[in-house]
């Protein structure tokens, strides 16, 4: 049995008080796909930073390829061979996808060269692995899918044989994570080691080799992908059983609470988003919305919630509701019993560097039960704080913890604490469990459920096909602003599904349909 | 004044009259320079209360804070420059900038060839017009078709502190056909002579003789005794006699300067022509007009 | 780095860099061939050591204080107001109006009436930056320094054109009647028995500018505008996410803080010179974002800022008084204090750290 | 008005562009490494004192621009230290700056020279002489364009035309060279560059340097270029107007220039005309001093809009916390 590629020897690392490692050893064996779970602040992205050299650790050892090496920073970790793709990506948004990939590794003082021969090896690589991008595209022009690739290219590009992904698949469709395995396999067949960090057991039990579980800072466990199962994985994660699957009654619909017709969206740069859709939603039941990030999901959210305008009609509980006047603003929304979970709790949701106790009156800060006089009542705020983050269970359950030092999963909780709890007749919900642990998972989902079971019209947007299904009583498909069309999820399947995100309307069985079978068979890349 | 010693003319002026009493009898005397309006009555408390005397202040500015301050303490004699405060224990002493003024400006005119001359004041205030407006008036009449170009550095506290800009207006007003120049700006001037000297044009300097800048460049300078003013009140000491003491032509408080930077460009006939017109003006046969008296000036508009 | 416990983050930090800042500063003093000991002795006591040196250390505080909260409030909602020097001295201009073409029986009233005069022009003055940058974008910054320059000339022809008693030399307005004058600190604490030095400028508005502390921690940490103001400051996005009015938040925010820099005039030109003078702002408007920037935008920060500005004024003053060093010294030391206990405050945070945490580890 | 007079204005406008574009591009270099610098000001006002100085002493211009730069860089030392070592507040840092030159070039001028903060009257080698560029008086003869070289471009000191070069030259380094690469993404996200096996520190400091020689330049321009002495605080507020021209060229090397270029004009316009005669009203001289600065605003509200600063700029670059 060969050398390991990677073995890291008791790493600990501490941030001032929080220990996100306790001397953690592994070993990573090349040419394979070493996946590694845990919860969310179990310590997954401070050790792998910590191989990269972006955080130092404050003990331990590391063997590349048997040798001790000492990775002081970034640049020793590129040279041991070694690239990473963040969480959050490291991509600089106004740049180029060219100058992205050779920043830092440019060769000469002069760009031009640098630029020609990056030009060059780019498509090379980007045909070798199917690793399509347009180099002259401006990041923040491109879809988080294509950034994702710039990030690979930017790894390969500097000859790395060690690739960690941290959390690849969060912000990635079905069809792009497909297309991500592709890639990795193919990685690996020309004998490069990957280690793969993410929430999704699934992508796990395909993907993976040998898997390492995380805990608390710690290595609870490591063992071969073909010797264990979801469900006992889950378990060594959480450390309790957890249900993979949401188990809920079948809806009741009740009165319609929210009717679109004809909505039309157009952005700042005064490109069309949605095309004038129409649908409803019912009381007791959970519309969600699948489709490909950017075909104007988020648009729609946003103008339900009030955070840009719109033309159409929109009526809830039978009242028209303002489009673009001065009452389309998110304050009348809420006033109008819509409650909005963002797409982006830390951009949007909460304000990071507040309180969690400040957090939870974020949006209902004008609610009187929130004022004294003039004063804002922060007793009552905390009081109400308090309850909320204990019946959410969010940890740590300290109120006076500002929002940017919970974990993503927490941060969840505590917006969706906040918009539940406010008992709304339309919840809006986007991406609930982005970047979010299985542990978590669970427990907002069912808050969810829990939600439309009270009678509530539930509005899910959601690029994870798997949630979609699992949580909606109706799906509609949107592709170009447009809705391909609803299903039941009963009577439809993640293949049926991608085709529509991928703008092909189909009546079950029919022509179209078998096509697409096809197509999916050869983008699995097994034989039909 | 804020405008700090050593600005060349105006606060170096009394600072220098001051060290010329000190080192002639021996004495010594405190001086400060002061950083806000606040501190000009502080300031007169603290001498008047560490038993100074008599305490000399340069500057307008003071007015205010010495008409609160003279009434506390009697037995000191105060002596205050370019402003009038009447009180028993005062002596206020202005001078006729307007005259000094208009023979500088008459020497101007008699000298410039474009029959065009420039004024470059600090700030546009009462004093700073009061000089325009003599100067205006002896140009015009040594030759009624001179043209006046008069500019106004700033509005803030660097107008005075601004030499660059200083140098720019010159540029200005030489573009506009200005062969000599009369800098009433502190240290906004330096930059006027400085670039007068460059271009080739005459410049006029201000309050102290500056003739020695640019041998041969400045033409004069408008001298304003204030280091006499405060030299006299050190020497008449305690209890100098008080009241209004105009400092004019007649008892040399103003007057131009002739020396061995500038006598190469003074001719003669020029100097005789000039002291003449002083002559007149003192004996009262040309009355020049003083812009403080109705606020207005017959030969410049601002 | 290292945790540092919260009183030694909060006063020996601090403290220290103030100590490191005068220690240079007084061999520059050396350097220059004075009495480093001699000078510092002025200074603390001539600030601090009498009623009299308070009397006016506390005047010039009154001034940062109004200035220094103007810039915070702005900065908690992520605005930099560079203008407080225009909008203190357009706030003047409203004292003056007032004061001067309104006849007002007792001073009481006078003073209500020149605050919210002095505040309103204030408040005018940071509208139109404010509008522009809310509406069109165009940057606070630039558009705050060029409205310091607009008043700037506004106010000479104002004062010299308009204002100025005919006749007189001073570009000023005439004296202020009696009625308007304010009561100094010394006959105020003088009526309840308490001595302090008469014929020193801090007056009433020093009350007035605490009362302005306690309204802004009230208004930043306490209201709903404070509330939204803040959220704001942090992410526009998710202001609008919460329905958070961003034009409306970006005015009123900026008509607070033009406000209380326009309150200022009640200190230098209704309290003190009893007058409005060219020029009367003299930097406050700037030492204002120092001493903003060092009490950490909050209104206690501020005070204590506020006051070390004061000090450091009045000591200069004394030793240009008393001494031959010459008033820029005074300006060098006032940079150090900013660079040690502002700037290069982790620095000494870290010295400070090696020194208290090391034994603790020792002995664990 | 006629030509010549146009001719005179745009002659003064690029002088009094000069130090504010020297200035504008040093804050464009700091700022676009994401260093906040608000001690422009300051920079130029100790390298006008500094350079004055030593070209009276030595007697030599050059050495004068040497120490200008030199007393520039420790000042940008300093700002350094405090915002990127050790990751202070940029803002704080830069209005000590200012201080601190205030205060030290009028203390060390008293000490030196006993005149009051300001430096003797420069001579001859000790200034910068204008130079007569090629041709510049057998061209003039050619109608518009002749003067307009020889009156405008030609005749200026050897400073003003480098400050001229530094556009292009900035643009040059910035977009087409690996350091101005870098250097434009450690002001947009310094994780990126960390990430990528390039030092942040490293950059930023030398963004820092560049921004200290850039604003000695300026200084050592206007005391021993534009002007032949040192005044104390004779910078008078330039290096605010700078900030407001980087901002106002939204951190672009030829926007500098044509912001910095606006800023002068307008300065000479109302040098030039000190009051204008509208026939009804003749508006006073205050106004028209003021009008530089109205235009400004107007020019920014009607047709700049809104300028995005560098996305990392103004924070420190903490990775743990
Ligand atoms: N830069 C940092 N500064 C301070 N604390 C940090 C930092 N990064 C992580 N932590 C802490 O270290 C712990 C581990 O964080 P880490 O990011 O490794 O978790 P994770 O396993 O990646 O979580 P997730 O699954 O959400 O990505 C967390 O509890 C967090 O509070
Ligand atoms: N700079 C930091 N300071 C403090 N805590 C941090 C910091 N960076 C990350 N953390 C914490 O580390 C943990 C994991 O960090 P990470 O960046 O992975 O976020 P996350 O939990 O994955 O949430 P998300 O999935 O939304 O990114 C979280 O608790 C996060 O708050
Ligand atoms: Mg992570
Ligand atoms: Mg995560």
């Amino acid at each position: 049995m060969s050398e390991p590629a990677i073995e890291l020897k008791g790493i600990s690392k501490a941030f001032g008080p929080v220990q996100a490692n306790k001397d953690i050893s592994i070993r990573v064996m090349p040419g394979t796909i070493h996946g590694i779970i845990g919860e969310n602040g179990a310590g997954k992205s401070t050790l792998m930073s910590i191989l990269y050299g972006f955080y130092k650790a404050d003990k331990g050892e590391i063997y590349i390829a048997g040798t001790k090496t000492s990775i002081p920073d970034s640049q020793a970790a590129i040279a041991a061979g070694i690239g990473m793709v963040f969480q959050h990506f490291k991509l600089v948004q106004n740049f180029t996808v060219l100058e992205n990939v050779i920043l830092g590794a440019e060769d000469g003082a002069l760009l031009g060269p640098s630029l020609t021969k990056a030009r060059k090896e780019l498509t090379a690589l980007a045909a070798e692995y199917e690793l399509n991008v347009d180099p002259d595209a401006v990041i923040q022009d491109i879809g988080v899918g294509m950034q994702q690739r710039v990030e690979i290219l930017k790894a390969l590009y500097r000859q790395a044989d060690i690739l960690i992904l941290d959390e690849p698949t969060g912000v990635l469709t079905p069809a792009e994570a497909d297309q991500l395995f592709r890639i990795l396999h193919r990685l690996k067949d020309e004998g490069k080691t990957i280690i793969l960090i993410t929430h999704k057991l699934r992508e796990i039990m395909e993907a993976t080799d040998t898997v390492s579980v995380m805990r608390r800072g710690e290595m609870t466990a490591t063992v071969k992908t073909s010797e264990t199962s979801p469900e006992h994985l889950a378990e060594l994660m959480v450390g309790r059983k957890v249900l993979l699957r949401v188990d809920k009654k079948p809806a009741q619909p009740g009165e319609k609470v929210l009717e679109v017709e004809n909505l039309k969206v157009v952005d700042s740069k005064g490109v069309v988003r949605v095309k004038g859709i129409s649908f409803e939603v019912r009381a007791g039941e959970i519309l969600g919305i699948a489709g490909v990030a950017g075909n104007g999901q988020s648009e729609l959210l946003e103008v339900l919630g009030g955070m840009r305008t719109g033309t159409g009609t929109i009526r809830v509980n039978g009242q028209e509701i303002d489009l673009s006047g001065k009452h389309s603003d998110a304050r009348s929304r809420r006033e109008r019993g819509i409650a909005h979970v963002p797409e982006d709790r830390q951009r949007e949701g909460l304000i990071m560097d507040f309180k969690a106790w400040e957090n939870i009156a974020f949006g209902y800060h004008d609610d009187v039960k929130y004022q004294s006089g003039l004063l804002m009542n922060n007793t009552a705020i905390r009081k109400d704080a308090e309850g909320k983050i204990e019946r959410f269970d969010v940890r740590p359950a300290n109120c006076d913890l500002e929002a940017k030092s919970f974990s993503g999963g927490n941060q969840q909780k505590i917006v969706l604490a906040r918009e539940i709890e406010r008992d709304p007749d339309l919840l809006l919900v986007g991406q609930p469990t982005r970047g979010v642990d299985i542990g978590a998972i669970e427990f907002i989902h069912q808050q969810i459920v829990a939600l439309r079971d009270k009678g509530k019209a539930i509005l899910l947007v959601s690029v994870e096909l798997e949630e979609i299904l699992s949580l909606s009583d109706r799906v509609a498909v949107i592709f170009d602003g447009q809705l391909m069309g609803e299903r039941l999820p009963a009577e439809t399947d993640e293949k049926e599904l991608g085709l529509m995100m991928a703008g092909m309307t189909s009546e079950p069985d029919g022509p179209v349909h078998k096509a697409v079978e096809a197509q999916l068979a050869h983008v699995h890349g097994k034989a039909p | 004044d804020l405008g700090g010693k050593f600005d060349k003319s105006f606060n170096e002026a009394a600072y220098n009259g001051a060290t010329r009493w000190a080192e002639e009898t021996g004495n010594s005397f405190a001086e400060v320079e002061l950083q806000s309006d606040a501190q000009r009555e502080q300031a007169l408390r603290r001498f008047a209360e560490a038993g100074s005397n008599p305490i000399v202040m340069a500057g307008f500015a003071f007015g205010n804070a010495l008409g609160e301050v003279a009434g506390d303490y009697p037995d000191t004699s105060f002596v205050i420059i370019d402003m009038v405060v009447d009180a028993p224990n005062v002596r206020s002493v202005v001078f006729n900038e307007h005259e000094g003024s208009y023979l500088v400006g008459y020497m101007a005119a008699q000298t410039s060839k474009t029959n065009t001359v420039g004024f470059i004041g600090g700030m546009d205030i009462p004093l700073i017009r009061k000089f325009a407006c003599g100067y205006a008036q002896g140009a015009k009449a040594a030759n009624p078709d001179t043209t006046v170009i008069s500019n106004m550095t700033g509005t803030t506290g660097a107008a005075w502190n601004d030499p660059v800009k200083g140098g720019e207006l010159t540029r200005a007003q030489i573009s506009q056909g200005a062969d000599v120049v009369y800098a009433a700006a502190g240290g906004t001037g330096i930059g006027v002579l400085q670039t007068a000297a460059d271009e080739g044009i005459l410049s006029i300097g201000v309050d102290s003789n500056q003739n020695y800048l640019h041998p041969g460049k400045v033409l004069t300078s408008m001298q304003k005794r204030v280091d006499n003013a405060v030299y006299n009140a050190m020497m008449d000491g305690p209890g100098l006699e008080t009241g209004l003491l105009v400092m004019g032509l007649g008892n040399d408080g103003v007057g131009y300067t002739l020396d061995e930077h500038n006598e190469a460009l003074i001719s003669d006939e020029m100097k005789a022509t000039v002291d003449a017109v002083a002559e007149k003006i003192v004996a009262g046969e040309i009355e020049v007009h003083d812009y403080m008296s109705d606020e207005t000036c017959p030969s410049l508009t601002f | 780095m290292e945790q540092l416990p919260k009183w030694a983050d909060l006063v020996v930090v601090p403290l220290v860099g103030l100590i490191m800042a005068f220690v240079l500063s007084m061999l520059m003093v050396l350097v220059t061939g004075h009495d480093p000991i001699q000078a510092l002795k002025l200074m603390v006591s001539g600030a601090l050591g009498s009623t009299y040196g308070w009397g006016y250390t506390l005047y010039y505080a009154t001034n940062f204080i109004f200035t220094g909260l103007a810039v915070a409030v702005a900065f908690h909602a992520s605005l930099f107001n560079i203008g407080g020097e225009g909008q203190a001295a357009i706030g003047g201009l409203g004292v003056a109006l007032v004061c001067l073409f309104i006849p007002w029986p007792h001073w009481t009233i006078a003073l209500l009436a020149a605050s919210a005069s002095a505040a309103v022009f204030g408040a005018l003055w940071a509208l139109i930056p404010a509008y522009l940058q809310a509406k069109r974008g165009s940057h606070i910054v630039i558009t705050t320094i060029m409205f310091n320059f607009i008043a700037a000339s506004l106010l000479n022809y104002v004062l010299v054109n308009q204002l100025r008693p005919r006749g007189s030399m001073d570009p000023a307005t005439a004296k202020f009647p009696e009625a308007t004058h304010l009561p100094s600190l010394g006959d105020m604490l003088g009526a309840v028995g308490i001595p302090f030095a008469k014929g020193t400028p801090a007056n009433v508005s020093l009350f007035v500018a605490l009362a302005a502390c306690v309204f802004v921690y009230y208004l930043i940490w306490r209201t709903r505008l404070g509330y939204q103001l803040r959220a704001f400051g942090k992410s526009q996005p998710a202001a609008v996410y919460a329905g958070i009015n961003p034009v409306k938040i970006t005015i009123i925010t900026m008509m607070i803080s033009g406000a209380l820099a326009g309150l200022m005039a009640i200190n230098n030109v209704m309290g003190e010179a009893e007058r409005l003078i060219l020029g009367s702002v003299e930097g406050a408007g700037f030492i204002g974002i120092a001493v903003a920037l060092m009490g950490r935008s909050h209104p206690i920060g501020i005070l204590f800022a506020a006051l070390l500005f004061g000090a450091l004024y009045q000591g200069g003053a004394e030793l240009g008084l008393w001494t031959s060093i010459p008033r820029e010294l005074v300006i060098v030391i006032q940079a150090l204090v900013i660079l040690f206990t502002g700037a290069l405050d982790n620095m000494v945070r870290l010295m400070v750290a090696k020194v208290l945490i090391r034994p603790k580890r020792a002995e664990a | 008005m006629e030509y010549l007079t146009v001719l005179q204005i745009l002659d003064s406008g690029l002088r009094l562009a000069t130090p504010l574009l020297f200035a504008c591009l040093a804050g464009l270099f700091s700022e676009r490494a994401g260093i906040f610098d608000i001690g422009l000001e300051g920079k130029m006002l100790i390298s006008a004192f500094f350079s004055a100085a030593t070209a009276f002493s030595t007697g030599s211009v050059w050495l004068g621009l040497l120490a200008g730069i030199a007393s520039s860089l420790v000042l940008s030392g300093i700002h350094g230290l405090a915002s990127i070592t050790f990751r202070g507040n940029q803002l704080i840092s830069g209005v000590a700056i200012n201080f601190l030159a205030s205060g030290l070039t009028v203390l060390i001028g008293l000490s030196w020279f006993k005149l009051g903060g300001q430096t003797p009257a420069l001579q001859g080698n000790a200034r910068f002489q204008s130079i007569d560029l090629p041709l510049a008086d057998s061209l003039s003869g050619v109608p518009i364009l002749g003067p307009l070289y020889s009156e405008v471009l030609s005749g200026h000191t050897f400073l003003v035309y480098i400050a001229l070069l530094c556009v292009p030259l900035t643009w040059y380094i910035l977009f087409r060279t690996r350091f101005g690469l870098r250097l434009r993404a450690v002001g947009e996200n310094p994780a990126a560059v960390d990430t990528a096996g390039v030092s942040v520190v490293g950059l930023r400091y030398a963004a820092v340097a560049i921004c200290g020689v850039l604003c000695g330049l300026a200084g050592a321009y206007l005391a021993t270029g534009l002007g032949a002495s040192f005044v104390k605080e004779m910078t008078a507020g330039r290096g605010f107007i700078a900030l407001a021209a980087l901002i106002f060229a939204k951190w672009r090397p030829w926007y500098a220039l044509y912001a910095t270029m606006l800023f002068g004009l307008l300065e000479a316009i109302s040098n030039r005309y000190p009051s204008l005669d509208l026939g009804i009203v003749t508006l006073p001289s205050q106004f028209m001093q003021a009008l530089p600065y109205i235009l400004t605003v107007v020019i920014l509200a009607g047709f700049v809009g809104k300028a995005t600063p560098p996305r990392a700029g103004g924070e420190p670059y903490v990775k743990e916390r």
